[in-house]
């Protein structure tokens, strides 16, 4: 299958079932809503070195937010339930709790699970925090030197789907980025999606484990390094001199399919020769996204 | 011309004698018909002992004759009378689910009564 | 279909009918309804004998006529709705649990007394009593909503622990007094004492208010939590102006009597807050 | 009256005459138990059922001024919880104080029929009368408020004993009253006239009085028992709810010396403390006070159990309630009455996860379950300061039914279970019989009631019927019949007529020339004149007086007085 | 002077809350007359000498003259007949009275309010929500070294309060009366009883509510703005001095009228005061006592407690007591007009009611029981002369602290007791209903 003449593999990307809080950081500009999210999605590209996944999911205005103030929504993405909330208790005490303006509402009023994070962030009050229940919610008010930072009790947790990926090969590193942008700039503010690393793009592909080292999980995907053609098996189709991937983590596997298929289409783009996904097999992830078939083609990929 | 004033009502040793012997005669009635006012406040009104003035609140009006008291016992703006069928005519029914109605201190227009034939 | 009572003969004494809940009439008919239970002064009456009934129970249900004689409508109601075209007698919607009272009209004293849960929304005024505990008890509405889009009288919110009050109009006095939590709204005008003995809780007025010598001011500031609360309240029905939302308030801590983690917040618009 | 009646069939629980459960006929004519009625009397069949006299409470708070404002100060308890009128009966109001027509006939429901409402000031004793009048069904006494009286203050200060029991005896006549009753003695006074102090032992000085409580308590015991009352004097020791007050209850029943000497509500007395630790959480000494009462014939003691659950504590000892202040949810009430006593009431709630209740609770059975004597140690909860009247029932279960009571157990505050001698009287149950005199003989015995409390010839036919059950607390909930002075008040678990109870009182003769004493105290201290103090009869329309024995002669020539 | 006297001894004067029993009569008999009241105040004084047999009729109905029989039966009549019933008043009566009047409105589902309502209701509202530190007028006499009086005037309406209780009275441990007492005096203006007091402290209309809560601060060690000033016109200074008077004295009492309970705050007012004596017992002993105004108005809410569990405002119609006030209150009933009779017993409720209530009393048919004739007595169908208590009947009143005291009659009345009417109209009433109306709650069959 080609699309505007690049190379669709007939190949799958295979992600995980995780687990998703999504929150709704708001403040007094669009600019403080900006700097919490950024700094609370920071360093959480990857589970395997930051425990926790995260993005910002798209900018909220004014007639969006409980609060009415212009706001962000984000992602956030842990492997088993009991670490999402050690990670937002953590992550948000240092960085929404701290940031001017900002308040911190739950994105996910009918998570099944509810995490006890404004709870146990209220204790910074140290004893001074007061509640409000306001529509059925309850909202901790923790006074602070600027004011008060309100945070919702309880967040929502559901299931949701990490490492929704494809990879683009290119003729050359400027091509490759020049298409990894435009796929990005696709997928932005995307409902129910984020793409955990920097700037929505990540160089350094990975396998599973280590064929020299024990102890690391992870190492480089060699397979798809230009550099290493002669010297490991790769998968580089002749004249693919550079591959970027872009990862995607989100709330369902449609919404994470229909965001790809916006990202792959950006990117098939002059200096761009294929498309491909990463997978394990189809063994170790539920959830397989077909190239093909998001594209709207025939797959005779497992 | 009317001025807002604040209206105590209360009981006297007087009125406690005289309803001894009758609510309904004559006495009873002059004691709860008389009304103390600071005597500042009846030199602006123009009110001298024993003048007619008409209390009135949201609830009612009544006519009283006043009675002057110094500064020192009774401090300008505040009206003092007897409970009794006047009071009565001035006092709202709401309790505010207490069952009290308000009556000390209630708010009440002052304003001379003049004669027909004139002060 | 809705069950629909019309008032067709007023009733000389108070009647007393807190078989008006959608919870003792679900799947009643129309006929069966007519013949259950009020009291009516010191003696039993058929609902019948007061009411055109009509329709049938489904969870919902619509009285119309002037009911101001007709307390306790919505008594331990738990869910469905009961819409009031005119205005209700005392004790609206007591001990309620969930569900909705919508009263186009006035309402009596005692309106949501020891409600936990569910929203009642007066249209007009109601009386003294609002949401407040009895008379002997400590705590008065523990959750739920009340909503008054006219004034309200003296002791809204006495004892209150959960919940939220607002009101369109003005509050007497004692608003929120000995409150132990939730929060009260008021757009109108604050009277006197507001927030007496209170432990915890919030009073928010939009005027400025006389408060209490045992009341300390904190700061002027926006606080975050009142812009969901406002937005709230504007979603309820009452008019919010953005004013509101985007206000700084003053505010005052109280009762120093007590717990002192009270609050009364007073809009910066309106001017300095004052000692009474 | 009532029409004579037989009651056929049922099984006699008569402890105070042998009779244990045999089946035989119970006789009533003109109120009282007879030996036969002729053959066309009305027959009640009591086929699977218990006979057994009417119940008598020995220590309850249900009626006078302390009572009404408890009643006042709580109207939110009375709303949801009501007594409908009938065509016959009153209507009223209950939660843990009763209006009272809802506590004669709450108590006519469970059986009772006699009850003694257990603390009095004499300025209050018409109040309590005027209340005994509208309180239907029961038979009633009330025990009079003289531990911290001043003028017997004066008198003991003096030295003068003889004129101290003279007075006592005009006291005791003149209010119309049952018995002496001593409330922490010397606390009131501590408390009115020195900045809201408490007696903390028995040898304290009290206030400005050169007396200490071993002084006072050990005058009225002798007094007492000179006055040969039908009841002794009946007390409330010092230190009541504080930790390791079991050396005050100890070294008080020392202080009867052999003589007659009755001690109320006895858990709260019974704590332990940690050593050296005089505030610390109370512990267990159930066992050190049920071994002397085991082995001390001149003492009996009601328990005052605790039961979970709302009560209301009502008390002469008012630094006591101040102290419990803190849990009457913002109500604490006091009333000081002059030269006399004191008064406090806070509204309670004894909850089965709290250290302390717990303990109560387990201290309670305890005492009752390691008793060796039901009829000096009696049931009571010291209504409502231990819990309702309305929970004697339960009460009875726990008594009856280690299952049940093992059950329970599971659930209270296990810490409070570790300091108690619970656990190790698991075996014990109670038997009907002994069930029997804790609440029947056993208190008309101590009261001196020797027309009450059994079913002999001659007895008041005070008489309550219930229909055997399995679950003691249904069985004792609801009686089938309930017969007060031959006449059937309850019938088929219900209500059937109304009936006036009568005051039970004392009238000791005493040297008039008490009066000359007496008199000028009331002029100088006293704001109510001593001719209008005491109660005249127009109070007891339906009085009975129980007379007493007295070892010392009341006066030489004149043994009459005037009221 | 007639040849026929007699002196009664330690009779009972019940003109006020005071009950003073100390009251030596003079009476002519011949005339029916009071001569002499030894021990009287004032009121007392013309309260004996005013109380002689007046030439009434023993009964009215419709403005005829009937017989009290007949008077009976038309008061029964409508008490048997009506849906909404108001019984009211009671304060000047004798317990033995009151307890038939509540008696009465069990039995036909109706409400009995007593004047408490209308005088120390307030405080008993607040009684029911911070209870109350309190003592009998002998521990007052006996023991109190500061006095605190708050708006009331004794010195005009209770008189004796000074004299016989709380003020001048030597006591056992007050042993140079009123040299050994601190007496203060807080009202809204200067009145007689201002010169009993070593301190005055005057404060603004409505601002007693402020003062006694910074004074409750004061005494916690809190924080209290100096504006209370400008709103009370008491000084912080001012206020600091009582609390420390107040912490350190031995025994101290506050003794407070109506200024507080008919006053915007109502039971609030009472409520604050009422509190701040609790809060000063973490200090030393403190007591507080509304002083009341009738004879025997404590009587009422004694009688209506112990009866009901509730002290005023109780209503029967659904077959058991319910206490609300502002619902079940007289000025309420009568206001929002929905009492459709009443039975009004010692009250004058026509000459101090509010406006709107008194009219509602000339729509409904009205019984009255009454030893004179009053603005009530004149718009009332039936209206009853009865004896007055304490002068002409015994029985039981209860002083203001709660102690019930015996009366001692002067001399015999032609008219019948109230508790006799009131006997006679529950008896022919209960005829009437075949016994007490069953609750509106018994099942169907059973109602009539």
């Amino acid at each position: 299958m080609l699309v505007r003449g690049v190379l669709i593999e007939d190949t799958f990307a295979e992600a995980f079932t995780m687990r998703v809080a999504r929150l709704v950081i708001t403040g007094g500009t669009p600019r403080w809503a900006r700097e919490a999210g950024l700094k609370l999605t920071g360093f959480a590209t990857s589970v395997i070195g930051c425990k926790c996944e995260a993005g910002i999911e798209r900018e909220l205005s004014e007639t969006e937010t409980p609060d009415g103030r212009p706001g962000v929504s984000v992602l956030f993405l842990t492997m088993d339930k009991e670490s999402l909330p050690q990670q937002l208790i953590s992550r948000i005490g240092q960085t929404v709790l701290t940031c001017p303006t900002t308040a911190c509402f739950d994105g996910l009023p009918d998570g099944p699970d509810r995490l006890p994070v404004g709870k146990a962030l209220r204790v910074f009050g140290d004893g001074f925090q007061g509640s409000k229940v306001i529509g059925g919610k309850r909202y901790w008010r923790v006074p602070v030197m600027e004011g008060e930072f309100l945070v919702e009790e309880t967040f929502g947790m559901q299931k949701g789907v990490g490492g929704g990926n494809f990879l683009i090969l290119a003729r050359d590193a400027d091509a490759a980025l020049a298409a990894a942008e435009a796929a990005v700039d696709a997928m932005a503010n995307h409902p129910g999606v984020v793409l955990p690393f920097p700037g929505g793009v990540v160089r350094s592909g990975s396998k599973v484990g280590s064929k020299r080292y024990k102890k690391m999980v992870a190492t480089t995907n060699d397979a798809f390094c230009p550099t290493l053609r002669a010297l490991t098996e790769s998968q580089l189709p002749e004249g693919v001199n550079s591959v970027l991937e872009i990862v995607l983590d989100g709330t369902d596997a449609p919404a994470i399919a229909a965001a790809m298929r916006l990202g792959i289409d950006a990117a098939c783009r002059p200096g761009v020769q294929a498309i491909t996904a990463g997978n394990y097999g189809g063994k170790l992830g539920p959830h397989h996204f077909h190239l093909r078939r998001i594209m709207g083609g025939e797959s005779q990929a497992a | 011309m009317a001025e807002i004033m604040t209206l105590i009502g209360g009981r006297s040793s007087k009125q406690g004698t005289t309803l001894c012997a009758s609510k309904l005669g004559a006495a009873y009635a002059e004691i709860s018909s008389t009304l103390e006012m600071n005597v500042e406040d009846m030199a602006r009104l123009g009110l001298s002992n024993n003048s007619k003035v008409r209390l009135r609140t949201p609830a009612g009006e009544a006519i009283l004759r006043c009675k002057g008291r110094e500064t020192k016992d009774l401090p300008p703006g505040i009206l003092f009378m007897t409970y009794g069928p006047l009071s009565s005519q001035l006092m709202a029914g709401d309790t505010a689910g207490s069952g009290m109605p308000i009556s000390k201190n209630l708010d009440v227009e002052v304003e001379p009564v003049r004669d027909e034939n004139g002060p | 279909m809705t069950l629909t009572l019309t008032l067709r003969t007023a009733p000389t004494v108070p009647l007393e009918a807190d078989v008006l809940s959608p919870d003792r009439l679900s799947g009643v008919s129309a006929l069966e309804a007519a013949k259950l239970t009020v009291v009516h002064g010191n003696q039993r009456a058929d609902l019948g004998e007061f009411f055109q009934v009509g329709g049938a129970a489904d969870g919902e249900l619509h009285l119309t006529g002037d009911l101001a004689q007709v307390k306790q409508i919505g008594t331990g109601m738990a869910r469905g709705r009961i819409v009031v075209h005119g205005s209700v007698g005392m004790h609206l919607g007591a001990g309620m649990t969930g569900g909705e009272i919508v009263v186009e009209g006035d309402a009596g004293d005692w309106v949501g007394p020891e409600m936990s849960g569910g929203r009642i929304v007066v249209k007009g005024n109601a009386g003294h009593m609002l949401g407040s505990a009895r008379r002997g008890s400590q705590i008065g509405v523990r959750g739920g909503e009340i909503v008054v889009f006219g004034n309200a009288g003296n002791e809204v919110g006495n004892g209150m622990r959960r919940g939220l009050i607002a009101i369109g109009g003005d509050a007497g006095d004692f608003a929120g007094v000995n409150m132990l939590a939730g929060t009260i709204v008021v757009l109108g005008r604050l009277a006197w004492r507001a927030g007496a003995g209170m432990r915890r809780g919030s009073i928010i007025s939009m005027h400025p208010a006389e408060l209490l010598p045992t009341f300390s001011y904190a700061c002027d500031y926006a606080p975050e939590f009142l812009r969901v609360c406002l937005r709230h309240v504007r979603g309820l029905g009452l008019t919010i102006a953005d004013s509101h939302v985007n206000g700084r308030y003053q505010r005052w801590c109280g009762d120093g009597i007590e717990l002192n983690r009270g609050e009364v917040l007073i809009l910066d618009s309106a001017g300095t807050a004052s000692r009474s | 009256m009532g029409s004579p009646l037989r009651i056929v069939n049922g099984r006699v629980y008569d402890p105070a005459n042998g009779v244990n459960g045999a089946v035989q006929d119970v006789c009533v004519r003109d109120g009282k138990i007879v030996a036969d009625v002729p053959p066309d009397a009305k027959r009640i069949d009591a086929a699977g059922m218990v006979v057994m006299p009417g119940g008598i409470d020995i220590h309850c708070h249900i009626a006078g001024p302390k009572v009404n404002l408890a009643r006042k100060v709580q109207p939110e308890t009375h709303q949801d919880d009501v007594q409908l009128r009938t065509r016959l009966t009153r209507s009223g109001t209950g939660g843990t104080v009763p209006s009272t027509f809802a506590t004669g006939y709450r108590y006519a429901t469970l059986g009772y029929t006699t009850a003694m409402e257990a603390a009095v000031t004499p300025l209050g004793a018409r109040h309590t009368l005027e209340e005994f009048h509208d309180t239907p069904v029961l038979d009633k006494g009330f025990f009079v408020l003289v531990g911290n009286n001043l003028l017997l203050y004066r008198l003991l200060q003096e030295g003068r004993r003889e004129e101290l029991r003279h007075a006592l005896a005009w006291w005791l006549k003149v209010t119309k009253a049952y018995a002496p009753k001593l409330v922490n003695p010397g606390g009131d006074e501590m408390w009115k006239g020195q900045r809201n102090a408490n007696i903390t032992s028995l040898d304290d000085k009290i206030g400005s009085f050169d007396l200490t409580p071993r002084r006072v308590i050990a005058a009225f015991i002798e007094a007492g028992n000179e006055l040969g009352l039908p009841h002794p004097v009946h007390i409330h020791c010092n230190n009541l709810g504080h930790s390791g007050n079991v050396e005050t209850t100890l070294e008080t029943m020392r202080l009867a010396e052999g003589r007659r000497a009755h001690i109320a509500h006895i858990q709260f007395h019974s704590y332990g403390a940690a050593a050296g630790k005089s505030q610390s959480n109370p512990t267990s000494r159930a066992r050190d006070i049920i071994e002397y009462i085991n082995t001390h014939p001149n003492i009996s003691a009601d328990v005052g159990a605790v039961m979970f659950g709302p009560a209301t504590i009502m008390t002469g000892d008012a630094p006591l309630a101040y102290m419990l202040r803190r849990f009457g949810g913002n109500k604490w009430v006091n009333a000081d009455t002059e030269n006399e006593s004191g008064c406090g009431i806070v509204p309670f709630r004894y909850q089965d996860r709290v250290y302390t209740n717990a303990l109560q609770w387990a201290i309670g059975l305890e005492l009752l379950l390691l008793s060796e004597d039901p009829w000096r140690m009696v049931f009571s909860t010291d209504h409502p300061n231990g819990g309702s009247f309305m929970s004697y029932p339960r009460l009875i279960r726990l008594l009856m039914d280690r299952g049940y009571r093992k059950e329970q157990m599971a659930h209270v505050n296990q810490k409070a279970l570790d300091r108690s001698a619970l656990r190790d009287c698991q075996e014990r149950e109670y038997s009907l019989s002994e069930i029997a005199i804790i609440t029947r003989a056993g208190p008309a015995r101590l009261l001196g009631l020797t027309d009450k409390g059994h079913l002999g010839v001659g007895a008041d036919a005070d008489v309550t019927i219930y229909e055997e059950d399995e679950d003691k607390e249904k069985m004792f909930s609801a009686p089938r019949y309930v017969i007060k002075d031959g006449e059937l008040i309850i019938e088929d678990h219900e209500l059937r007529a109304d009936h006036q109870g009568r005051l039970l009182h004392v009238a000791p003769d005493y040297d008039p020339q008490i009066e000359q004493v007496i008199e000028p105290f009331f002029e100088d201290f006293y704001t109510i004149r001593f001719a209008n103090y005491p109660v005249d009869d127009r109070y007891v329309p339906n009085g009975q007086i129980i007379p007493t024995t007295p070892s010392v002669a009341a006066a030489p020539a004149t043994a009459g007085t005037r009221t | 002077m007639g040849e026929n006297l007699k002196v009664v001894r330690d009779a009972t004067c019940t003109f006020c809350g005071c009950v003073c029993d100390d009251m030596h009569l003079t009476v002519d008999l011949d005339q029916k007359r009071i001569m002499k009241a030894e021990n009287a105040c004032i009121l007392g004084k013309a309260w004996f000498r005013e109380h002689g047999i007046e030439e009434r009729p023993l009964a009215l109905i419709g403005g005829r003259t009937a017989t009290t029989e007949e008077a009976v039966e038309a008061a029964a009549q409508i008490l048997a007949q009506a849906r909404f019933p108001l019984i009211y008043g009671l304060s000047d009566t004798t317990c033995e009275a009151q307890r038939v009047a509540v008696a009465i409105a069990d039995m036909i589902g109706g409400t009995v309010d007593t004047t408490t309502s209308v005088c120390h209701g307030p405080s008993g509202i607040a009684f029911e929500g911070v209870g109350e530190s309190t003592a009998s007028l002998g521990e007052i006499k006996n023991r109190a070294d500061l006095v605190v009086f708050w708006g009331g005037n004794p010195a005009e309406a209770h008189p004796r309060l000074f004299s016989r209780y709380a003020v001048t009275p030597k006591g056992m441990f007050i042993p140079n009366g009123r040299k050994d007492r601190t007496v203060v005096l807080v009202d809204v203006r200067r009145t007689p009883s201002t010169p009993a007091a070593d301190i005055f402290i005057q404060v603004k209309p409505r601002s007693d509510f402020e003062v006694l809560w910074a004074l409750r601060a004061l005494v916690k060690g809190r924080k209290v703005d100096p504006s209370i000033e400008r709103r009370t016109g008491v000084s912080l200074a001012v206020l600091e001095d009582l609390v420390a008077r107040m912490k350190s004295c031995r025994f101290g009492v506050f003794l407070f009228g109506m200024g507080l309970t008919m006053n915007r705050g109502r039971h609030f007012n009472s409520g604050a005061l009422l509190a701040l004596a609790t809060d000063l017992n973490e200090f030393t002993h403190w007591v507080a006592k509304p002083v009341r105004g009738h004879g025997n108005v404590t009587g009422a809410d004694n009688v209506v407690s112990w009866q009901t569990g509730f002290p005023f405002g109780v209503n029967f119609s659904r077959g058991y007591p319910r206490f609300n006030p502002g619902e079940f209150t007289s000025v309420d009933l009568l206001t929002r007009r929905e009492a459709d009779a009443a039975l009004i017993i010692a009250s004058d409720p026509a000459d101090n009611f509010p406006k709107a209530a008194i009219e509602h009393l000339r729509r409904i048919p009205v019984i009255t029981l009454d030893p004179k004739a009053t603005p009530t007595t004149q718009l009332a169908q039936v209206a009853f002369t009865t004896a007055t208590y304490g002068i002409n009947v015994s029985g039981t009143v209860y002083r203001m602290d709660d102690v019930p005291i015996t009366l001692r009659p002067a001399f015999e009345s032609p008219y019948p007791s109230d508790e006799q009417v009131l006997t006679a109209i529950r008896d022919r009433v209960r005829a009437l209903l075949g016994g007490n109306r069953l609750p509106a709650g018994a099942p169907v069959a059973a109602a009539s």
